[in-house]
């Protein structure tokens, strides 16, 4: 301990640190009971080109619009019509299933790693909805929702989860860090929080050009914690960006929860408040919120209205990844009770009360899905698994670190060439 | 005795620390209630309490900042960086103010502080697990590096650093954290059971930082190497029946440069093995004090074992990975030329 | 350009990068009348242990307490005694000549670099006055002031300018870059940023220790824009951290004005919003204001009332450095006209009209400080300038690298002397 | 041909290079309005507009990030960090995002930016003024590393950079900016007008990348060299008169590998000089090569000159700059050994 005068020493109390600790823990039953869950249709919706800080109300609250009668409701409801519905449920369902199908293959060795976004299925899917192909996304590991949205072939989703023949990142990356220019899906960095603030430079770029594409890059709740959220929203809020910054609080960062990240004395969408940018707080359960907020920000940064921070605020229902167990660490029903339910089952009775779907819909819909998943993985599965690859091509492992291969690398791949491999 | 791997070896550790001295601080991301993702700091938050062994936020830099306020305080942090891939972040922390605060304050603020992080591939992590980023900690004067091959020097090693008045960066070879490797991944495992450094003693003992370790002897060829490549070239100069001195440098700064002087001038030849890329790294510097200081000793170039200069490819693993072909590639090298 | 779907394009306007720009620019006639003052006196002061939300409000006001009538008024009045004000006006004046006399020296050639503070004296000075001397400071290089109002020894100060025989850090450091933990100022960093994460993990310590004593981390409003900064609030809030978080807004970072750091659209003490933790805005050039603000965020840390982030509003008046010369950026006058005032006017003024000073014993004050000064310098001097350095213990290079010197350093250091310095 | 010294040279190089290419967008702290603190982008907003020469935030990882998606957006970056002492905060997104870029997308994704950073001693800059840092650089696939010595190759490489399709991190020798310098601190400056390589030609041209310059011929020993130090290698041969062969390496990565092989197998000794520290520096990387490849023909051990392997000390500039008399010495041993 550091020297210390001891004539200096007060009356002061000690001073205690303070370690944040979640509600409920293994063992105990979760009681949500206390959260304050605002009624859908209860937010206001300013408009598009409000000055931030009338949204700022919004960072506390949050939007809702599917109510607990399966109805739409109030000001943020986008209106959107049954296909449209019906198409964000189709996504949501085929992302459940590819979900439960690629950790089966992990746990089967096909791969080495996987992650599910159980339970957040209908953020990335809306949003993509929401907003034109054409605009650009920075996503983390749990947005293959964007892609499943955007038409991104399942097999090759799977090529890459398989880092076989088929993978257009030639095995290079670990599985689920997928990447596609096309469906302006930006290559997802093991790194967290790297691509929050490369978002913002992108919809510089787009802003420096004149063009009209936005950026929106997406982070967890845990990674806000990293300098790269501040960057990013210090950027966008200085050069007024046009992008959306989404951070999707599921609550949990492998074993720590959402306190460890700030998450227990202000929400993350309040940090909009700070840098004097938009700022809105929705239930990522809500497919109808979530497309409503994600086109409000979206249309506010194509009016050079200025970035949104959004929160979507949602629950791991899962483990973290196939490394993760979670029951070590907080109570294995605390999925179930959590109360802003299941994305899927919201979505599909909100187009039940419509009228617009059925059970049995909804069976021969889920099993067109399956189906789905099973071929593309059959296909996939063709092109080889993960253990059988690494063997062949072996050069390939020295291409693209630059343009053109330099000496030392052609040097590099001739003795690795002489290797054989293993 | 008991028997360890190296986990159990590191908690070990962090548990005789900590009961020995109120002043050690562990946290890291996950390293609180649940003791790490590789269960390093398993049971510390339940027998030290909350304040002493508890979750951080994800900021590598962060962390170390803290870690830099609390060892200015007085205490001495022992931290957990998740994966080295991830120790980026902490960079400017590390580099421009744990290293250089004795020096820039003329002694007057230390950093006596244990940043520990699991590096290293043979997991088929991808690139972002799998680096090995030592070499550009071993180029930053103020600070010491060490990286433990067995769970007897990793209990010993880790202690000895913790009690170390400067920073030192614990580099943890995570491929071997359940059981030695000897670069034939494709047999059977090997637990640390069957390997005699897994007899860790009961309490306190240190295995002094700035020491290699010659763990194995021999006359023809010396091998310098750290971390998981310790097993891998002690299979290979076995398989390829070389009387090869292998030396485990268990710190690479400061150097045990007498121990491996020594050898090459005995042996005469020299080669040296590591996981990290080849441009720049280590390696290139034990290559340099070698040539330098035993010069008219050497029959034959010194020779490298390395990483490639590519990121780390996931599907290629063992292609990327300094296994078996690679070191006898070398060995036949260096005993030729 | 990346490839683009020209099917998709919209009939959307251009986005449009926005790049901040000052009010005024060198040949501009600054005018600062619609810049938004509030009284002194208006801000409320809440109970130290209020919920941080109460506090918010205050992040958009301003706290003062000298009014244009040089009386002390309104909630955070902090009813100092004559002596207490005088000691702080002395401080101030002291600060301030020796700003001059060390820009001079290096002006003269006796040392590289220097920076002064004028404009903002008050802000370290009362900070000082407000805190107990064994709370530990984390400062940036503008605040000399500690030092001063410390009482740390002017000469040791000036040796460490010199980097002469008498310089503690031995002459590594750049100077101003002092170090001292006998007056509770930790070691100042050239790196930007970095010392504001590691007040808290200080003060982190102090409570795991259940000890007494808190921390202050400062930093400039430029260098807000660092991920340290992030890390800071982050740490302080997740833990509820016994810690003063200080921006010195002095509008200025080098040549880049404050809305290149985000200063446009929300000011730098409403950051705090959006971590959940107190904010406070003060006047920066009102001794009391900075005073009072400091004792309420120190009397709150240390009942475990959680951190505070304090803004002070203020202005650098002079060049960023001896190396900067600001007439490229921003009209020469604008210092002058900035509607704040003098640090050291103002407290004068408040003496005099309490009858507690007068225009005599000011000049002899200041003729006093100006005499401690030379004096100091005088001594200082005897122990070398910059230009004579350098060549006498080049061994000791190579202490302090690590705790004893390790054979490659020790090898290093026989090469060095063999070389005879240069 | 006009003259010009370093600063005006690289400043010329950013309005050729933005005249050409509309993509071309510059930032950095202080680098807009002021047009930066060496003067280095002045006139550029001027000329260009506010949104392709502007200032940023200090936030060099902000800096970083912002380019690599203006990169994937389409754009070419052309970046300042103010200082290279402080690159750290923005090391991360550089090594884990920039470099791996096009190698994680499978060329997908491709980083073309040029991150140019002044460096090094000789200003009494201190610690955070003087650094040295290109090794860590140097030992990170997917980066190229270049490094000028005179106004004119520092137009045509900055150039090439800008064209090239990978990332090259650009350090600027400051202490040459406005003149060479001997590593005779004593003596007066010359300023670039009397050095042949201030003849910078109008308009575009081009210096490769990937190659060295041989800048004096010799048949006794080659000298490799970079940055401020080629001016101080340069004079050190004259003054001990040895018939060196001194080589400006200018790329670092990728390395010229062939005309220093050629050279030192003509010679037969070696000599490399650079002013960063010791351990691990891109010095030993050259040191190790060149034994590699070049180990029969050496007649004595490869030297190195280097910084020390302490932080920068301020008063002690000329104690730890790698001057006259460290080269000297060097001299004498690698033609005597
Ligand atoms: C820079 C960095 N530090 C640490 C990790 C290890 N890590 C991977 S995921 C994760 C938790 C992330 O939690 P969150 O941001 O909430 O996202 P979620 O997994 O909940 O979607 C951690 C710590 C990493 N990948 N990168
Ligand atoms: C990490 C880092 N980046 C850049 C710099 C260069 N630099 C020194 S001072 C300065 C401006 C700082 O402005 P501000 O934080 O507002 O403080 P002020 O000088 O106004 O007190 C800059 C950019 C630095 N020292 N450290
Ligand atoms: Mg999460
Ligand atoms: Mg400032």
């Amino acid at each position: 301990m550091s020297d210390r005068d001891p004539s200096l020493r007060r009356n002061a109390p000690k001073l205690a640190l303070h370690v944040p600790e979640p509600a409920f823990r293994p063992g105990d039953t979760p009681d949500f009971s206390s959260l304050k869950i605002p009624a859908a249709g209860a937010a206001p919706r300013p408009d598009i080109s409000a000055p931030a800080p009338e949204t700022h109300p919004l960072t506390t609250s949050l939007v809702r619009v599917l109510g607990e009668d399966d109805r739409a409701t109030g000001p943020w409801d986008p209106k959107l019509d049954a296909d449209t519905l019906r198409k964000i449920l189709r996504d949501m369902v085929t992302v459940r299933i590819f979900d439960d199908r690629m950790y089966r293959a992990q746990r089967q060795g096909k791969t080495s790693f996987y992650m599910k976004c159980t339970g957040e299925e209908a953020i990335a899917t809306a949003a993509a909805a929401a907003m034109p192909a054409d605009d650009m996304h920075f996503p983390t590991y749990r947005q293959q929702g964007l892609l499943v949205a955007r038409g991104y072939p399942l097999t090759e989703m799977m090529n890459q989860i398989y880092s076989n023949r088929g993978d257009k990142l030639r095995g290079r990356q670990l599985p689920i860090m997928y990447s596609d220019k096309r469906h302006g899906f930006f290559s997802i960095s093991g790194n967290l929080g790297t691509q929050f603030p490369q978002a913002v430079g992108w919809a510089m770029a787009s802003a420096i050009k004149g063009d009209s594409r936005i950026a929106m890059g997406w982070i967890g709740d845990g990674a806000t914690a990293e300098g790269d959220f501040h960057s990013a929203m210090t950027f966008a809020a200085v050069y007024n960006v046009p992008v959306i910054l989404a951070t999707v609080n599921n609550q949990w960062a492998i074993s720590s929860f959402s306190g460890i990240a700030g998450g227990e004395r202000a929400t993350f969408a309040q940090r909009a408040v700070g840098y004097g940018i938009a700022g809105l707080r929705v239930d990522g359960n809500d497919a109808l919120a979530v497309y409503a907020a994600v086109k409000w920000a979206s249309d506010r940064a194509r009016t050079n209205s200025g970035p949104t921070l959004i929160e979507f605020f949602t629950y791991r229902a899962e483990g973290h990844s196939t490394s993760d167990d979670p029951s070590g660490y907080r109570p294995t029903n605390e999925a179930k009770l959590w109360p802003l339910g299941d994305p899927v089952e919201r979505l599909k009775a909100h187009l039940i009360a419509l009228g617009e779907w059925d059970e049995d819909r909804h069976s021969a819909m889920t099993a067109e899905c399956d189906s789905a998943v099973r071929a593309a993985q059959k296909e996939s599965e063709k092109l080889g698994i993960l253990p059988e690859q690494g063997k062949d091509d072996i050069g390939s492992m020295f291409d693209d670190v630059y343009a053109e291969v330099p000496w030392h690398l052609a040097e590099q791949r001739e003795q690795a060439l002489s290797e054989g491999g293993e | 005795m008991p028997t360890m791997n190296m986990i159990q070896a590191l908690n070990d550790a962090h548990k005789v620390a900590m009961r020995a001295d109120p002043d050690v601080v562990v946290f890291g991301e996950d390293a609180g209630y649940f003791g790490g993702v590789f269960r390093v700091t398993e049971g510390l938050q339940k027998e030290f309490g909350k304040t002493r062994a508890f979750d951080a936020p994800i900021s590598e830099g962060g962390i170390v900042a803290a870690a830099v306020g609390m060892a200015a305080y007085g205490l001495k942090p022992l931290i957990e960086i998740q994966f080295a891939d991830y120790i980026y972040p902490g960079y400017d922390q590390i580099v421009s103010e744990v290293a250089k605060m004795r020096y820039r304050t003329g002694g007057e603020w230390t950093m006596p502080m244990v940043i520990r992080t699991p590096y290293g591939g043979g997991i088929f992590g991808g690139q972002t697990h799998s680096q090995s980023p030592e070499s550009l900690f071993t180029h930053i004067a103020g600070l010491k590096v060490v990286v433990p091959s067995t769970p007897y020097d990793a209990k010993g090693l880790l202690l000895a650093a913790i009690e170390d008045p400067d920073p030192v960066i614990f580099f943890e070879p995570k491929r071997i954290y359940n059981g030695p490797f000897d670069g034939h991944h494709d047999r059977p495992v090997t637990p640390w059971a069957k390997h005699p450094a897994s007899d860790v003693p009961e309490g306190h003992y240190t295995v002094p930082l700035g020491k290699g370790a010659i763990v194995r002897e021999g006359a023809e060829l010396t091998v310098l190497t750290y971390g998981t490549m310790v097993h891998v070239s002690l299979a290979a100069v076995e398989e390829q029946g070389i009387d090869a001195e292998v030396i485990d440098l268990r710190t690479l700064v400061p150097l045990d440069m007498q121990t491996i002087a020594k050898s090459v001038e005995k042996t005469g030849r020299c080669l040296v093995v590591m996981e990290a890329p080849r441009t720049s790294g280590f390696a290139s510097e034990l290559v340099t004090l070698v040539q330098e200081r035993c010069f008219y000793h050497l029959e034959a170039p010194v020779e490298r074992v390395t990483g490639w200069d590519t990121p780390y490819p996931h599907a290629y693993e063992w292609a990327y990975f300094p296994g078996p072909k690679r070191m006898k590639r070398a060995l036949e090298k260096v005993m030729a030329d």
